[in-house]
């Protein structure tokens, strides 16, 4: 299992975001996340990315246990959450060369991974505060991608982006699919993304059920 | 692709990328520059007006100094975090598992550098409008005291920055929590800065003692906060 | 009525309340004899009786802190992060912050009487003052939003900052004021020839304000927990009605 | 008494800061402890 939680307990100051989550997902599922507003679904990416500590019950993500260590799940997960994490004040180039000397990618991935999110090169040395909000969101999958992450967790990636936009990011977590790694998102684009799931999760009250 | 974790990245290639990171948004965005050093220069000129007396004004000059650099510090301060968890940076820095007493060098290195710019003006202002002369020993003591004072800054101010960072009321707490801890760098900074100015009579060799304590600060909230900024950062 | 007694009991015991009791008696006996029994000083006159509170207090604001720091390290050491640990701290800096609190304004209004001034710039006064501050940032730390969890680790680590900054503060301004010719200030308690009864109120202070320390620091810890713990249990109704939110659906 | 201000005064703001901290603490204990049941509190 790639991910497993049993009786998954979260919360933001008392209020149980989630309230005994239970599920698994294996290795190389494509899982959508379904649910209301307020039903839980950015707290349960978050909590996999071990950001949130866990108040009760039991969570594993990729063999780590993130009930005892939040910390070492991080460098195989890959998040993109409803803030870009983009320093507005830097080119498109300026930001993507920051995030991949952190992680140490090469320059020909980072250059790969903008001509999949059709940042063209006008773009490139745009600064990140004059784009759209859907320009951004490219920007964010991009340096995303560059994570080559284990498991990937995305949070209405599809919201923003146009047609195009959302046919490429298919196509990448397709790909990612094939090379073995993970993903579970978060999305309303309902038709489009069932298309794209192997599997569906209802998010309801903090809980989650298959659908 | 393969799906594996990258090459790990060395410490230093971490605080070298947050260094520049936070620099280049600073050259971008001129926020120091353009806001905080006009704000540190107005704060020097009122003093003038408050004081007014040219002797008076000489023999505090010093103080002066440090004191609209402290004020100045609050600001670049909560700048400085604000770029990071405006579009949640600072989560994808989490998540990305960068160890994060590399971001606190980096982050506190860049600290130092608008530090360093601001101290420069606010010292050439002190030399014009308060009538100071210094020594070429004296220029010595300066630079030393600049270079270890605005250490022990950085240092502070990166890790109680961090720990307000995203807080509610941060405005206000970072100020209440910082002031006092910078205080033995105002004292220190200040008696340094007025053995080289020569104010009031003071000797320039008065001065190392102070140097000696602001290295002493720098070193121990150096350690102290790269050990600390994590816990504070990422509970 | 045993049984409604019983109900109400919140963080009281026997214990405490046999502290409590002897606060209040050897209290009362500081009182009465620092303001009447105890001869004046011979230098200081009537002002020495401001002692009997200010000189006590003092020390148990020091002890409180020391407390809070120790606390905090065992809180960041222990594997278990046992919140007692935390919540000890806490409630030691809060009854800290109070005594440091009377003992700058007693110490300025016996400081009006022994140098004519409210205030000097003395070592251990600023060192004193700064220490008041840097906890007044601690409780505001600790009141930060947050999990309990994080609200230990953060205040720990502060706490431990603290323990950092205060020599360094001290250091500086003993080196700011030994520089410094001209205002040398006299120790107040040093010079005043103590009598015996003098000393026995003295030490009497002491004792009662250790007990008021301890009588608080019990009551405020408990309060504490009792919290916590309502909390926790707030937090079972509200799983149970965030279930519930899922299954109308 | 010479100086009988300052000295009552500071007996005075010693003990009522002491009392107010008890009061305050009483009162939100016996808040809180209403909420609380009887065999969590592990001191009774």
């Amino acid at each position: 299992m790639i991910v497993s939680f049993s009786d998954v307990v979260v919360v933001y100051d008392n209020f149980p975001a989630l309230a005994g989550a239970t599920f698994e997902i294996s290795r190389g599922e494509i899982v959508l996340l379904q649910g209301p507003n307020g039903a839980g679904k950015t707290t349960l990416l978050r909590t996999c990315a071990g950001l949130l500590p866990i108040v009760r019950g039991s969570a594993n993500v990729l063999s780590c246990d993130l009930t005892s260590d939040r910390f070492s799940v991080r460098k195989k997960v890959g998040l993109l959450g409803h803030a870009n994490g983009l320093f507005h004040d830097l080119t498109v180039e300026e930001n993507m060369s920051f995030w991949s000397r952190l992680i140490g990618t090469s320059d020909q991935d980072v250059k790969t991974a903008m001509q999949i999110m059709g940042l063209s090169d006008r773009l490139c040395t745009t600064r990140v505060a004059n784009l759209s909000a859907g320009q951004k969101r490219r920007c964010a999958l991009a340096t995303l991608i560059v994570r080559r992450a284990q498991l990937w967790l995305l949070d209405e990636p599809h919201a923003g982006l146009d047609t195009h936009g959302r046919d490429e990011l298919d196509k990448t977590l397709r790909a990612a699919r094939e090379a073995g790694a993970t993903v579970m998102f978060a999305s309303h684009e309902i038709d489009r993304a069932r298309n794209l799931a192997t599997r569906s999760l209802m998010v309801a009250g903090g809980l989650v059920t298959e659908s | 692709m393969k799906s594996d974790s990258s090459m790990p990245v060395s410490k230093g290639k971490v605080v070298t990328a947050v260094f520049l990171k936070d620099v280049q948004i600073e050259l971008r965005s001129r926020v120091v520059t353009n806001q905080v050093l006009p704000f540190a220069g107005l704060v020097m000129v009122m003093f003038a007006f408050a004081l007014d007396n040219d002797d008076v004004l000489q023999r505090v000059a010093g103080g002066l100094v440090w004191l609209a650099t402290l004020f100045s510090l609050l600001i670049i301060v909560q700048r400085s975090f604000a770029i990071d968890t405006a579009d949640g940076a600072l989560d994808s820095l989490r998540v990305a598992g960068i160890e994060l007493s590399a971001v606190f060098f980096g982050k506190a290195i860049a600290l130092a550098a608008k530090l360093v710019a601001l101290e420069m003006v606010l010292i050439f202002s002190a030399l014009v409008l308060y009538r100071v002369d210094v020594s070429a020993i004296g220029v010595v003591l300066l630079v030393t005291c600049v270079f270890c004072a605005t250490s022990g800054l950085a240092f502070v101010g990166t890790l109680y920055g961090g720990l307000t960072a995203g807080a509610k009321g941060r405005e206000t707490l970072l100020p209440l929590l910082l002031l006092p801890v910078v205080a033995p760098v105002l004292i220190a900074a200040t008696r340094a800065t007025e053995a080289a100015f020569g104010s009031g009579g003071a000797q320039t060799s008065e001065g190392w003692a102070w140097i000696g304590l602001l290295a002493v600060f720098a070193a121990v909230f150096g350690v102290g906060g790269s050990l600390a900024f994590g816990s504070l950062i990422d509970e | 009525m045993s049984q409604v007694l019983q109900r109400t009991s919140a963080t009281g015991t026997r214990a405490t309340k046999v502290i409590g009791a002897l606060a209040i008696l050897v209290m009362v006996w500081v009182v009465v004899s620092g303001l009447i029994l105890t001869p004046q000083d011979v230098v200081q006159g009537e002002s020495v009786r401001i002692m009997y509170v200010h000189v006590p207090s003092a020390w148990i604001a020091y002890l409180a802190f020391i407390f809070t720091a120790v606390a905090s390290a065992s809180w960041l050491i222990s594997k278990k992060h046992s919140m007692g640990f935390d919540r000890f701290a806490g409630a030691s800096a809060e009854v800290g912050v109070m005594f440091m609190a009377i003992t700058l304004i007693t110490g300025s209004l016996w400081g009006r009487l022994t140098w004519g001034e409210f205030w000097q710039w003395d070592p251990r006064l600023t060192t004193t003052a700064f220490l008041f501050v840097t906890y007044v940032g601690y409780l505001a730390v600790r009141r930060l939003e947050g999990s309990a969890e994080q609200r230990a680790r953060r205040s720990a680590v502060v706490a431990m900052l603290a323990v950092l900054e205060i020599p360094l503060v001290h250091f500086s301004v003993v080196l700011w004021r030994s520089l410094h010719q001209g205002a040398t200030v006299l120790n107040p308690n040093g010079d005043v020839k103590m009598d015996d009864l003098m000393l026995f109120t003295l030490f009497s202070g002491v004792v009662a304000f250790t007990l008021v320390f301890v009588w608080l620091v019990l009551h405020r810890q408990r309060t504490m927990l009792l919290v916590d713990i309502a909390n926790r249990q707030g937090l079972d109704a509200a799983i149970a009605a965030r279930k519930t939110e899922g299954s109308v659906r | 008494m010479k100086d009988a201000g300052f000295i009552f005064g500071s007996y005075f703001v010693t003990l009522g800061a002491i009392l107010v901290f008890a009061f305050v603490t009483l009162r939100r204990a016996k808040e809180s402890s209403q909420s609380v049941d009887e065999k969590d509190k592990t001191w009774l």
